[in-house]
């Protein structure tokens, strides 16, 4: 079968030198994948504060622990390839190019929010990023990803679809319906698994009696695995996959390993029900992609303290800002409430049927 | 005017939306090389190749959420499930994935995508293969429901529905394939969805139905006339968006409703319908409003018990009587 | 009888009833080791282990379907949906497999099994996870539905459900879990489906609902109490079987009946009822039934809009008054 | 991954003897199988002609040029070993002992079929016989089984699943998730694709990019292949199977390799289509289980001509016995109509909401 395994990190203690030169980023390119990750971790955070105070409500998932995963495979992705992805989306949407704002004001459930205040933090859309969301229910995505590629190809476009998933979406049926379709008409598919090792309280290997890059077998297309906690590793990747699958090499699938640090959602506990204390613990402080990169870019002299120090003040005051803006905005009135349920109004007939009387397609 | 059957209307009907807007695809199980498990995209394959006349595997999760996701991608996806009965292993992605979409994004994403298959029962296919699923479809709104009874209201439906920005669950009959009749052969024949269609006028009675039932209503109401009682068939032809008027219209002028549907009653389209009556048009109704469904039990295979479990003429006839208080 | 939250209430009933029969199990996601999302099998694992209590991967449409292939050999499964809006992936297994089995197979397969966990919206969940699904599952013949609104009730019914030869979709809420209440202890109590029980008793107007809605149309008959209006609340507690001598007794007494439903209105559970009544009670009514159910949209994100989208005992007043004609 | 390949074929050619010893299966218990294979194909032989004069109505998918398959796989089968299948399903019916007569009436909708008429030919149930259906949502049988299986680990017991269904099947999520389950709780389950090449008009090799043992992969359940018309050849692999997984040895997957010598269903023609004439003719002719076994046991000298003449008379009788006894057996009574729905008489409320009045749970 055609299966390759990037293990990044075996080959990274084998072979020695200049990390950004081994995996052809330059360092101003690195300075700029810190900054994004840095910039998700602090929104992330304030997220985390926006939430504790009520300001955020419903389910909310954080990214945090995974920045690495987000920049190093989205980054490399022009304007005009398409991300999906599921519920734990917020710094995909940032890496994407959905604006802070507008993602912060989604989470407040704002008028102005990428989805009006529609979709919350499960489902930010921005169509102009091409961003397609923010899906919840676990695999849903998938299909709808090979729906895209489908797209790009019927046009004749040179675009590619990246579309995320967590590890506990490949036991889904429409994973494996996807992915045969995608095979089979060789779609420009890029099938990511952000592999936190954990589907909520579920270890992946209590679920799974193979290794996740065993999952696209079936369907004969090309796996991969890369360690999501190493950017410039992961951005390489990413980087080379999608000029293959640009080409019309047809879809993969990549084994993005990478950890979450945080609950499952703001209600599940970091450590101790499912994950002992010791390996969150071991994990954050060890496998940081934020701060394996700001080493490499300090052993390689192209950062230093006060440099660091500017970044994260820039990008928190870019967070603080959205949180400003998310706090000013206006709540969606009641006009919004039966807006785009259906594309137009209708001439004949009633659409809507609650007997309310309020509705313009009663 | 052409004679024709519903089948072949189906077929000219894709056909011709398929040469208007390149943007239209035929995607589902034996569209193409098959021409079609009931021959509905005959000779499809060969007029627009196999970009666009599309054999799937047996997925229909995945193909489902492949239309879902191609539409918001821009294009314009047909979707055949070979019957709605196996459909039940795509509903996720009609009602979470199309049905919501554009309004979780805000009008960003509308999904123009039409669902079309036989719905309900055939000839002796029993339980898995009989269900009438327009309850299933109609519940969640964002999703319009279609069900064209005549070879005409076949063709224009389904132009209509094509050319809609919204998901349209598009609801034939397998019994109705071979039925014939008159079809305008006008490329802009489209009958706009929410109209419904007064199939036969008559003052004493309404018989208000959708999809295969019309003809049972029809039948009917030729009965019934026979008895000097004349009925109206209102055939709603689409359930979502709902021709409200005509039907309040019709009973302000009868007095009496007997809806007639093929699928189950509990919680059925008959079941809203009558609400709908007797909230909008209490004071007008001399007698409740009656139903004819199917038996309230999964579709036996035996002849003998398909009989009794499916909506017949004479029930209506008797359920007619009934309302008049005959 | 002990005060304790529906959550308990209901760990109670799946703890007796595994004690009490060995071919009892539970699986779902998270049900074993983190206790149950909502943490409803809290100890389970301990108490019974990981044969009897068991963590599913997230595959709906396969451990539903390994429940009913379970029950077709002799199990009394309970599987656990973390929320029936992921059951959506599943529902070709209920339907067309659980619901079927024993009617296709000529009563040789009954499939005794329960399904179960929240329906309907919590708070800010949005479109994807706040969906009312008893329409889903009532619709089609041989799947019982049930709804319990306080934590007696939890008890006594998921007991009976557990006991049942027929699958039940057994739908709790969400914010129902920490409500608390009076639960009687014994290990028999258990509560008949098919019986509604009157929440409140009144002459004027009858409230009708189930699930959740039962505290909202409480909270509206106060209300409506302090106007010297006395409201019949009537609570379901099981939508099939369904208990039609209760709904009419109590529109008999009052002639008037409001139905209140959290979810979407369109072929909703209360246009079946309201069917029923305007049938079998027409000369009692002296209003049309009305209907207060969420607003026929999916349901939105914001706290502003969400709060527009759900029933409200304000909405249950303004009906109650409409068929009062105040 | 735990994949051997048995391609049976090329084995036999490259091994020369005797081929009852070959597999360990006496002459006597070859003129079993020959016989039951015999009984089948007169069996569906006798169900087409039914059809065509309108006895037998709705969807009726013949088995013929399969019955190898059924054969070689469920005759090793213990009594109280459970097999479950699609809607091509007669002759798997009859293999696991549902009686010809229970089977034939029941495609005639007869009370005294073996679903009391309420089933027809896709839904044919025997309890007694652990024959579990007759399913036809293509791969809701598959998540069944696993069911099954795990009610016999739960209790103990040492019976297997046997589970049929058809390469079509495989593309169906509930498949993947099905054996996923089996292998990660370690099921007495065997997965069983009759490979028959197509799926009504669509040929496998158009909808996998991988031939079908690779289906099993991502699950790490061991996979084989077989070929189904040597009947053989297919008895010794499912008897050795088995006794394996009546062992303890977990959950496997064979690739059946057989071919449907008719249409999809009645109104499918046999060939012209999407197989071409040749092709059909040829593997009619050359591949046919029955010519397959009455050539080696006749060259083996263990049958002659008025033998096999002997045998197929017998089975006609059985057949013809069968179709009498369905022709003469009455249809369901209306009082059958409600009956099974549920499971009790209900006390209280109305189970039954139709309105007629006619049903005793009203
Ligand atoms: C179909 C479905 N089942 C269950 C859930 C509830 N749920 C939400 S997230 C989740 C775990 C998913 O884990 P994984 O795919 O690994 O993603 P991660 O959360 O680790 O990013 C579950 C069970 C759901 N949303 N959808
Ligand atoms: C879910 C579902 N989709 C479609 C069908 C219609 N259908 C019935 S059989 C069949 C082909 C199945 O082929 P295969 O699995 O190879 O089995 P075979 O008929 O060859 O035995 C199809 C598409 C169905 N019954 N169920
Ligand atoms: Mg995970
Ligand atoms: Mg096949």
């Amino acid at each position: 079968m055609a299966q390759t395994r990037t293990r990044t990190r075996g080959q990274e203690a084998a072979s020695a030198g200049d990390p950004f030169e081994r995996h052809g980023v330059t360092p101003e390119r690195a300075l700029e994948l810190l900054r994004e990750m840095l910039l998700f971790r602090r929104f992330e955070e304030k997220a985390e504060e926006a939430y504790a105070i009520g300001k955020i409500g419903g389910f909310c998932h954080l990214h945090i622990g995974q920045e690495g995963a987000a920049v190093g495979s989205i980054l490399p992705l022009r304007q005009d390839d398409y991300v999906i992805s599921a519920y734990r989306e917020h710094t995909q949407a940032l890496a994407k190019g959905v604006k802070p704002d507008a993602v912060m004001a989604e989470l407040y459930g704002r008028a102005t929010g990428a989805s009006g205040g529609k979709g919350g933090s499960m489902h930010i859309f921005d169509k102009s990023a091409r961003f397609m969301g923010g899906h919840g229910i676990v695999g849903g995505q998938v299909p709808l990803a090979t729906g895209i590629a489908w797209k790009i190809k019927y046009r004749g476009e040179d675009s590619v679809v990246v579309c995320f998933m967590g590890d506990a979406a490949v036991n889904q049926g429409g994973f494996h319906e996807a992915l045969n379709m995608a095979a089979i008409w060789e779609l420009p598919a890029i099938y990511v698994v952000e592999n936190n090792e954990y589907g909520m309280g579920t270890a992946f290997r209590r679920v799974s009696l193979t290794d996740m890059v065993q999952k696209a077998s079936p369907y004969g297309i090309p796996a991969t695995s890369v360690d999501g906690q190493d950017v410039l590793a992961t951005y390489a990747h990413f980087r080379d996959l999608a000029a293959t699958v640009r080409e019309g090499g047809g879809p993969r699938f990549v084994d993005l390993r990478t950890y979450r640090f945080r609950g499952h959602s703001m209600s599940d506990p970091v450590s101790g029900t499912y994950r002992a204390k010791e390996e969150v613990e071991h994990r954050t402080k060890d496998d940081d992609p934020i701060v394996h990169l700001r080493d490499k870019l300090m052993a390689g002299d192209h950062l230093d303290q006060a440099g660091l120090e500017a970044v994260d003040a820039e990008v928190r005051s870019v967070v603080n800002a959205a949180a400003d803006f998310a706090d000013q905005s206006p709540a969606p009135g009641p006009e919004a409430l039966y807006r785009h349920v259906w594309a137009h109004l209708n001439p004949n007939g009633r659409l809507c049927l609650d007997g309310r009387g309020e509705s313009p397609w009663r | 005017m052409a004679m024709m059957t519903y089948r072949d209307a189906l077929n000219a009907a894709l056909r011709e939306e398929m040469e208007r807007d390149p943007d239209v695809f035929l995607m589902g199980e034996e569209v193409a090389e098959y021409d079609g498990a009931y021959k509905v995209s005959k000779g499809l394959l060969d007029a627009f190749g196999d970009k666009r006349v599309v054999d799937s595997p047996i997925s229909e999760l995945g193909f489902a959420g492949l239309g879902v996701g191609a539409a918001m991608a821009g294009l314009r996806p047909v979707i055949e499930f070979m019957t709605f009965n196996f459909a039940f292993l795509a509903i996720d992605q009609v009602i979470n994935s199309a049905s919501k979409m554009m309004y979780m994004s805000d009008g960003q994403f509308p999904i123009p995508i039409v669902f079309r298959g036989p719905t309900g029962a055939a000839l002796q296919l029993s339980a898995q293969h009989s269900v009438s699923c327009e309850t299933y479809y109609v519940h969640s709104p964002g999703c319009k429901v279609v069900t064209p009874a005549t070879p005409a209201d076949a063709k224009g439906l389904l132009k209509a529905a094509i050319r809609d920005d919204d998901p349209v669950a598009f609801m034939e009959g397998e019994l109705l394939y071979n039925f014939r009749g008159e079809v305008p052969e006008d490329d802009d024949y489209v009958i706009p969805l929410g109209v419904a269609d007064l199939k036969r006028e008559g003052s004493d009675v309404s018989i208000v139905t959708h999809g295969k039932m019309v003809h049972i209503a029809m039948q009917a109401a030729a009965k019934l006339e026979k008895d000097g009682i004349q009925a109206d068939v209102l055939d709603l032809r689409s359930i979502r968006p709902l021709d409200v008027d005509a039907i309040l219209a019709s009973v302000r002028k009868t007095n009496r409703m007997v809806y007639v549907e093929e699928g189950w009653s509990f919680v059925g389209v008959g079941a809203q319908v009558a609400h709908i009556v007797q909230e909008e048009a209490f004071d007008h109704l001399d007698a409740p409003v009656l139903r004819v469904t199917q038996a309230d039990v999964p579709m036996p295979y035996a002849k003998s018990l398909e009989a009794l479990a499916k909506p017949t003429a004479e029930r209506v006839v008797d359920a007619c009587n009934k309302v008049l208080y005959r």
